[in-house]
């Protein structure tokens, strides 16, 4: 599967979700610099990673949203291709439009790194298909701002046409409905919080992200 | 042309939770100010713009509803007005 | 003359005592000009020229097959094989971190980051070592909120795990706190980087944020006493920006990879002037700068505040010959402010013009080579009295259930979680030990299979009532930390954390304490490769000087050679035997 | 006794490097917004207050100074108005 990782100044979690790319999708993924104006030559899955970009500064994924690569990444979105943001890149998602709703601080205000678990909510989607419904995983969690607000009838949307896709078990944050990933209306695009390319080797404690990227190669095939 | 400084304030719209405002108005309760009630942490951003007043109040408010906040949970409002020569520094 | 008078006569203002100022004029052959005095303070002062404390140096072994880069430059570096070396370092920011906990220890974060990089080192783990007072009270809970805080913020956001640490508490830090965080880099052999001038027509460019009028004279400051006249201080706040950090770490690298630097270092304390200055020394060259050149942040700003400002997230770099041009694009990308300031001269003076003139022009050796003092120490009677306590009378309490569980409740023993759960120490993917699963790090190094382990650890009540026995165990027990994880120990850094060197009683416990550490290092092969020195630490209560426990803070490096192996504390299962090993 | 709405504004002295609104201003002049110049980000905090107006006021002044900014590398101001019943709502 050949993935563009989109790099913002700040990003953080470029060098780690590439890392993951390499190992679960495709020897071939590559960074794409956020002022370029177009994705590589056949790019199948955009990865927004983690971090900081633009420090966070004024609200997270903020100015990072409304860089030139993303013009480019909502017309890879609007062609059904895959989207995949965790953290900031969730962030982003929200920010740009690509996704409904808003990450604010974090209910007590504190940065939290911790392994949650995770209820796998819906195993329809292109991200979640190795999986088994309701499924506990454990993927830790790492950001300041990830509680999820989104008015109530967004929410109610989302429950009705189960585009919430992961659950805390443990709500850390405050989201609304305990909200820790959600899928575009296509299903195409993802944004959650938790960082699964943290847990695709056993030597880092958990390896219950691999199964979304096994979902994402098993989607590409049968389409 | 001409220039103008600007004030924006953004705020977490009434019906969102305000945890920074909870946690302020519960730490100036145990300091002994249990009259106070309401608190609310926004932003207050202070910028300069140059150009003709129509372009920069048209600017301003794109700025302001599309950069400075975000209208899934903020509102924001702004407040412009034209400085004279060096009075521009300082405020 | 009057004005040379007047000069002599507040030369303290410049953290120059009088003799000192004397000294400078006859090594000069004239009265030096205002700049210069606070230039030769601020290189002479503790922080820049260790003038109490690197007399002592010598006693530490520094040599060994594994050591890349001993001390002198900003980071020791050991070899872990493979082609392989781990850039690290501990630096304090005890002073700042009291003024303003948020800023100071966030602060502290980005300064020892740059030490690192500066080296061609990629940051890959942070450790931060923390000390406050009584755990009970408000301005304890205010600066370890405080310190938390900053180093989470500055840590997180620059995308560097903080992997481990320590905390603890003990009424002497009540009102001077330490903060020393420990970081460490990973680079190849071949892209190790020097703080040097290197040769004649080189140029030397500035990178990174402008120049501001914050933090300035704060390397007088940090080695001044703590006291009430700090509040007026307080506008010597600097503010960290992650974000910069991490594009000057970006560029930084990106710049040494590409193989068109000569010499790279950070602006640290005493800012342009520590920096520029050290590097010149290290090529045995003058060089000349333009004041003018300088990014600014604000209008008006005089050459003091110039040289000696310490506005964070600025770099000097001095291009390989040939390429300033490939240097300066590459730079461009990150849009960092960059500009070229000055160059390297035959001669072997320190040359600063502004607006025209000269406006210092000082020999760099006088300027590296701050004097000297030997002090002596004596033991203070009370501690004398304390450590030889016949402790034979003591009764053993009745109920040793409940000591215990008393004991678990200190907030020194106590879990450490919600600290270390407020620092991303997963962030690039390499933390295989994390917090609180054992008592030192262990990160994978990607693309080989080995592993790097780090701790750090002093127990200061124990250097109070023994110096040399204290600190010659803070180095074992951080080596016994490293081997519990199952990795061999390579080398340390220490952060030598003390009281005002006058008073001979603090100078008994520093030199006592170097020389349990290195005699400690000699016997566990375990050279040191840097260090870092924070004295005057103390307060004044009422009309009494009380200094800090005495602190050696001591950072600690392994490697695993198949991070696979490594070991965590948690019993892994029913049935399995405990052995007590040692004595 | 009566109800008063206060309005605070927290900036960072004007000396001190404001990392944010040098961010917000370059990614401004890289959205076609160059003439905008000087941001700087602060905190905007409103609060309900009960109390006579003179105590009120002390007490803001002193909630201002002590709690809500860090005099170390701030500055605020504050501004009060009196509420009638049920106006307090809403800015
Ligand atoms: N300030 C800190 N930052 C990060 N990790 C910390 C900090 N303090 C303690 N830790 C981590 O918490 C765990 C327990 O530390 P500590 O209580 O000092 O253990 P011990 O006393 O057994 O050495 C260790 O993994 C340590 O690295």
């Amino acid at each position: 599967m050949k993935t563009a990782v989109i790099q913002f100044p700040g990003s953080n979690c470029d060098g780690d979700a590439l890392h993951a790319a390499q190992l679960l999708l495709d020897q071939g993924a590559q960074f794409v610099w956020h002022t370029e104006a177009g994705l590589p030559q056949g790019t199948e899955l955009v990865f927004l990673p983690g971090g900081f970009s633009y420090g966070d500064h004024l609200r997270s994924g903020a100015i990072a949203a409304r860089s030139p690569i993303m013009q480019a990444v909502k017309a890879h979105a609007e062609r059904g291709g895959f989207v995949l943001g965790v953290c900031n890149g969730f962030q982003v998602l929200t920010e740009s439009g690509l996704l409904p709703g808003a990450l604010s601080r974090n209910r007590d205000l504190h940065f939290l790194c911790r392994p949650v678990h995770l209820r796998v909510e819906n195993t329809g989607t292109a991200f979640t298909g190795t999986y088994t419904k309701g499924q506990v995983i454990e993927v830790p969690i790492a950001h300041g701002e990830g509680n999820y607000y989104a008015d109530p009838e967004t929410v109610a949307r989302l429950e009705g046409e189960g585009q919430v896709v992961f659950r805390y078990v443990d709500n850390p944050n405050g989201s609304l409905n305990d909200i820790a990933g959600i899928v575009s209306e296509r299903g195409n695009v993802l944004g959650m919080m938790p960082h699964p390319e943290r847990a695709v080797e056993a030597l880092l404690g958990s390896e219950d992200g691999r199964g979304l990227f096994d979902s994402l190669k098993g989607a590409l095939v049968s389409r | 042309m001409s220039t103008f400084k600007a004030k924006v304030f953004v705020t977490l719209k009434p019906s969102i939770l305000d945890p920074q405002g909870r946690t302020v108005e519960r730490a100036l309760s145990h300091l002994d100010h249990g009259n106070v009630s309401g608190v609310r942490v926004g932003k207050y951003i202070e910028l300069t713009l140059s150009g003709s007043r129509a372009e920069v109040e048209a600017q301003l408010k794109d700025i302001t509803e599309n950069v400075l906040s975000n209208p899934v949970m903020e509102d924001a409002r702004w407040e412009l007005s034209e400085q004279q020569g060096e009075e521009l520094v300082g405020a | 003359m009057t004005q040379a008078a007047t000069l002599r006569d507040r030369a303290g203002t410049f953290g120059l005592s009088t003799e000192e100022f004397d000294l400078l004029v006859t090594r000069i052959g004239r009265e030096p000009n205002a700049l210069e005095a606070a230039i030769v303070g601020a290189m002479w002062s503790e922080h820049c020229g260790y003038k109490n404390s690197r007399p002592l140096f010598r006693h530490f072994p520094t040599t060994g097959p594994q050591v890349l880069q001993g001390p002198g430059e900003n980071a020791g570096v050991v070899d872990i094989g493979d082609g392989w070396g781990v850039a690290f370092k501990m630096e304090s920011h005890n002073h700042p971190s009291a003024v303003e906990p948020v800023q100071g220890a966030a602060t502290g974060v980005g300064g020892i980051l740059r030490d690192i990089f500066a080296m061609g080192a990629r940051p890959f783990a942070v450790l931060d070592s923390l000390r406050f007072g009584n755990p009970d009270s408000p301005r304890t809970r205010f600066l370890l909120n405080g310190v938390v805080e900053g180093i989470a913020h500055y840590g997180n956001a620059i995308g560097v795990p903080t992997v481990g640490g320590e905390v603890t508490f003990h009424p002497s830090y009540q009102e001077n706190p330490l903060v020393n965080v420990m970081a460490l880099g990973l680079l190849r052999h071949e892209d190790l980087a020097k703080g040097t001038m290197g040769e004649v027509g080189n140029t030397i460019v500035y990178v990174g944020s402008k120049t501001g009028r914050d933090g300035l004279g704060g390397a007088v400051f940090a080695s001044a006493d703590l006291s009430n006249a700090s509040q007026a201080d307080r506008p010597a706040v600097q503010v960290g920006d992650p974000f910069m950090e991490k594009l000057l770490l970006e560029a930084t690298l990106e710049a040494i990879q590409a193989g068109v630097v000569a010499g790279v270092q950070d602006m640290g304390a005493a800012g342009l002037v520590s920096s520029t200055c050290e590097m010149a020394y290290r090529a045995g060259l003058g060089i000349t700068m333009d004041l003018d050149l300088v990014p600014t942040r604000e209008d008006g700003m005089v050459p003091m505040e110039l040289c000696l400002s310490e506005s964070q997230e600025r770099m000097i770099l001095v291009p390989v010959p040939g390429k300033e041009q490939e240097l300066l694009d590459l730079l461009a990308k990150w849009e960092l402010d960059v500009v070229t300031i000055g160059q390297v001269e035959g001669h072997t003076n320190y040359r600063l013009t502004w607006r025209g003139e000269v406006v210092c022009d000082l020999p760099v050796d006088l300027l590296n080579e701050a004097p000297k003092y030997t002090r002596e120490g004596i033991e203070s009677e009370e501690i004398r009295a304390k450590r030889e306590r016949d402790l034979s009378g003591v009764p053993v309490p009745g109920d040793l259930g409940a000591v215990l569980t008393d004991l678990l409740a200190h907030p020194t023993i106590a879990s450490k979680r919600p600290i270390y759960q407020r620092f991303d120490h997963q962030v690039m993917t390499n933390t295989v030990v994390v917090p609180g699963a054992a008592d030192a790090a262990v990160m994978r190094v990607k693309g080989s299979g080995m592993g790097v382990a780090a701790t750090s650890d002093c127990n200061p009540r124990f250097v109070y009532l023994d110096p040399y026995a204290g600190a010659a165990a803070a180095v074992a027990e951080a080596a016994r930390n490293l081997a519990c994880v199952g990795a061999t120990p390579l080398a340390i850094t220490d952060n030598l954390n003390f009281g005002n060197p006058h008073r001979p009683e603090v100078y008994y416990q520093l030199e006592r304490a170097v020389h349990g550490i290195a005699d400690a290092c000699r016997h566990l092969n375990t050279p040191v490769t840097g260090g870092n020195v924070s004295l005057y630490n103390q307060y004044t209560e009422g009309d009494e000087r009380v200094a800090i426990h005495p602190t050696p803070t001591i950072g600690m490096v392994g490697v695993l050679p198949d991070v696979t192996k490594r070991a965590t504390m948690d019993l892994k299962g029913e049935g399995h035997t405990l052995y007590l090993i040692g004595e």
